[in-house]
């Protein structure tokens, strides 16, 4: 193509979107919302899982050793999983005394040391307590540790951490449905959108063609006007999006404390430029569907 | 050039617009097409820049069987048909300067060819001054001298105008076939449907007549608009 | 019923369409407009159904200064001009029958009066068979006799038709102007802007001709094309 | 207005939504997508909600008695107190016996009657469990307990039920918000969407007026069109948004223990004629504010 043609088709593409003024306004708003939904989504969706996760992350597996366990030996084997991340040791008179705390009970009382033998013999046993450094791993982690030698029983807040592991993979998988259903739903009515606006210029399509335009040239400045129409829905979202997101993010910081929204300016940065990017992208994607059907061998 | 053999449309809806056409006009020929209102006329135009396929028949354009031209050719047949439109056809949203420019950006044109043709091809049909307006902009006969223009700016080997004075004035119109007539002496294939009495009677010229679809009349020169 | 006074036109672009016109047509009265391509004679006709509002002088249709009327009644006052549009103005996606009914379909009238009346009107432009074409199945001839039937369809007091036999043929063009000469004995008032010398030379009617936007000549009766 | 002209108006909007083939199809893909997103989120939220409010309904109130206390006093006043909505009585000697099962230890253990005076004295109180009717009243209650005579100690798990209350209401108040901005959002993509079809037969409206055609009677028809289109929308989003609830609430029943989606056909059937609703309004809405512009005093 000669360096005249390109520059013309450059220039048609913008010219257009710019004499088209309403056409492209609604272009670009609705380019602007679908996006704007979808981002909403996305951020939303991306919060909950990180929450999931973290709360996940506070569950821990506590093994209880038999009464003439080498706890060191059961140390060592914990420590050789990769899986985990951190293991205490919590003797069982330790174990007693919190025991007796936490039911209000003065833990001197039942330490009386009445001699040779306690008036009163600790049913606890020793134990470890061990974290994973994911918490996915749980499960798996408490299955081998209960094979290890001296291990007497193991135990972890099956319920919870199966509960929040679940429910973390399920808004994983489900975000990834959804998000993927939604960028579905967004393409389908920037498409159609943009298919509406060809739709109304159908007739200086048929023009163009009857005075000897290629397809492509009849296509190129549509697909540099759609780009341009998302490229400018993508950024009127982001504009909208991200400052909402931040204040909403120091408001729900500030006043329910144990909820924590990410927050990093990079991230937003880089979020923010996904937007326009999907914008544009869906832009050319959705001109591209729109001219199928007016642009095509005559 | 143009050769059209035992050719028939019939449209969708059943309606025949012509009916078994054996016609032939040689390079640099010029034929005037006249008959009534829905003869047939823009119909044969439409078959020759292929907007409109055979369904019987054949046409061959420039030793090019119209109806077996790959679809992405049809542009570059176009290219060598100059058409001006009964109904014009302008863009919209391009002023005058650029719908005329845009039959040479077509063919990719540079910007100083179309700073030169353009000017030339407004002047000739008398729009230098409205270069810059819209076509909503222009009366009638405006927009059809724009449609003339547009037809003539890259000089092509074949120029089809359709009623090309159907909006315009006798004294205009006139000016427009003397035009016509002069780029047909200088190796331009041409074919004019018209009703207008007075051009045809003036140019003894070749003569088509169409009635319901056939050719009832072929004056060859000197032909009159009516049978004589 | 017509009466403009002084009346200018300049569009937004600084385009001078008419410059101080009066003119005065009596009622039942006809007149031809004639005058080169971009004299003014579609502005005028505008002028008459309120689609362009005078920049200077006053405008005066059956005692109503049309400047001064409220945005609502202008389809009132439209219903009672029937208007033959120079580029016909049909609705795409309505047939022949349902683009000459709607002006009835505005009024509110019954399928009766339709069922009566629309054939009628079809039969007087010769497309009766045409009824169930949507336009672009149409030759442009037949279209703009599709935009007469519906601007007599309802026989409104006022009749402008703006060149109405633009894209007919001479025979079919003296048809049509006899129509609009019978009708206009029938108690209409009627202005014809048309560039047919022939039709205007025959006829011996009042001809206003412009040029410039300026009336350069009104040749009350037995009127020529071109100045005597 | 005649009947002959209501007539022409209605069949006039239905013909042109059925000749506009492409553009109805347009119109009716764009709502549809507008409200499947906008249903999607409120079956979300009514959900979340729900599952929010079920979690605060489970907690409760202990209210530990003086020694002295009058037990049956205290049940009386807590009682009289019309938020509350269940009061369960528990001894020392059963709160006892729960903790030491709690922890492992032998209740029996405990419990040895040495005759006149226990080796070990039960620390704990007698005690109510008090439910609440709403969730909501739970700290107002334990307020007004700690007020009662004979009442030492009033505790509830003041932390994660507050937690669950905050979850709930925020989620009703965001749940709002975002309802109506996504409301908003709908109304915005439909009635742009309606504004393009209208566009594209701008040169129609004009001929219309030309002719004669008053505003209304130029509008009625798309109004009536963009009625319809709302109404096929709303019809095709229920159609696709009613079953995938359907089978997710029961994916979910079975799979995921803990999670409980409503269902009931009554209420997703209103629903679904809400959607319906909705595409109506927005349709009629919609062409509305897309008729502003071209169909106004010539
Ligand atoms: N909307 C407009 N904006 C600016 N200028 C206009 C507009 N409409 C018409 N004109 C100009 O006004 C002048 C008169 O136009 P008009 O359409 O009345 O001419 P006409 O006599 O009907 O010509 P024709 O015979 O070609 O139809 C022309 O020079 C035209 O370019
Ligand atoms: N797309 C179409 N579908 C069906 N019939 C058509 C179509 N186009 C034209 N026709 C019919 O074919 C016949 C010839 O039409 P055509 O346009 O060739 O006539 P024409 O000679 O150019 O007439 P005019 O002088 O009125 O322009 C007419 O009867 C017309 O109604
Ligand atoms: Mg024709
Ligand atoms: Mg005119």
């Amino acid at each position: 193509m000669r360096l005249s043609t390109v520059e013309f088709l450059l220039s048609e593409g913008w010219e257009a979107a710019v004499r088209n003024g309403l056409v492209t306004l609604a272009a670009i708003s609705n380019t602007a919302v679908a996006l704007l939904i979808l981002g909403s989504l996305v951020l939303f969706g991306i919060n909950v899982e990180h929450m999931a996760a973290l709360q996940a992350q506070a569950a821990v597996i506590t093994i209880e050793l038999e009464e003439d366990a080498d706890s060191g030996e059961v140390e060592k084997m914990l420590w050789a999983n990769p899986l985990v991340g951190g293991v205490q040791f919590v003797s069982k008179e330790e174990a007693l005394r919190r025991t007796a705390e936490s039911v209000g009970l003065d833990a001197e009382l039942l330490q009386i040391d009445t001699g040779d033998e306690p008036l009163f013999a600790n049913p606890l046993p020793d134990s470890f307590i061990v974290r994973t450094t994911d918490p996915q791993d749980i499960p798996q982690v408490a299955r081998e540790a209960g094979q290890i030698k001296g291990v007497a029983m193991v135990r972890y807040a099956q319920q919870l951490t199966e509960k929040l592991l679940a429910l973390a993979q399920g808004i994983r998988i489900s975000g990834v449905v959804v998000g993927m259903l939604m960028a579905v739903a967004t393409l389908m009515v920037i498409s159609t959108t943009i298919r509406l606006t060809i739709y109304a210029r159908r007739q200086e399509i048929r023009i163009m063609q009857l005075v000897g335009a290629t397809n492509w040239f009849i296509r190129v400045p549509f697909i540099i006007e759609g780009i341009l129409d998302g490229l400018a829905g993508g950024a009127v979202a982001a504009a909208i999006l991200l400052p909402i997101y931040s204040y909403v993010q120091d408001y729900v910081g500030k006043n329910l404390q144990f909820v924590d929204l990410i927050y990093s300016p990079e991230a937003l940065l880089i979020f923010g430029l996904g937007l326009v990017l999907c914008g544009i992208l869906f832009g050319a994607a959705g001109s591209l569907m729109g001219l199928h059907r007016y642009v095509r061998p005559a | 050039m143009i050769d059209l053999q035992s050719v028939g449309v019939r449209y969708p809806d059943g309606t025949e617009a012509l009916r078994d056409i054996d016609l032939h006009i040689e390079r640099d020929g010029f034929a005037f097409i006249t008959g009534p209102s829905g003869a047939g006329k823009s119909t044969l135009l439409g078959l020759v820049y292929r907007n409109i396929v055979p369904t019987a028949g054949k046409v061959v354009v420039d030793g090019q069987d119209v109806a077996k031209l790959h679809p992405g050719r049809v542009p570059f047949l176009r290219r060598k048909v100059g058409v001006v439109f009964q109904e014009f056809q302008l863009l919209p949203r391009k002023t005058v300067w650029e719908n005329v420019g845009f039959a040479l950006d077509v063919v990719g044109a540079g910007r100083r060819e179309k700073y030169h043709k353009v000017p030339i091809s407004l002047e000739l049909v008398g729009l230098a001054e409205k270069a810059d307006a819209f076509p909503h902009q222009l009366s009638a006969g405006q927009r059809q001298r724009v449609s003339i223009a547009r037809a003539l700016v890259n000089g092509p080997p074949i120029l089809l105008a359709d009623e090309p004075t159907g909006n315009l004035d006798p004294d205009t119109s006139w000016e427009i076939v003397q035009l016509l007539l002069n780029i047909n002496q200088q190796n331009t294939t041409m074919i004019v449907a018209t009703h207008d009495r007075e051009v045809v009677d003036r140019t003894n010229c070749r003569v088509v007549q169409l009635l319901q679809g056939y050719v009832v009349r072929d004056a060859k020169e000197g032909g009159k608009y009516d049978a004589p």
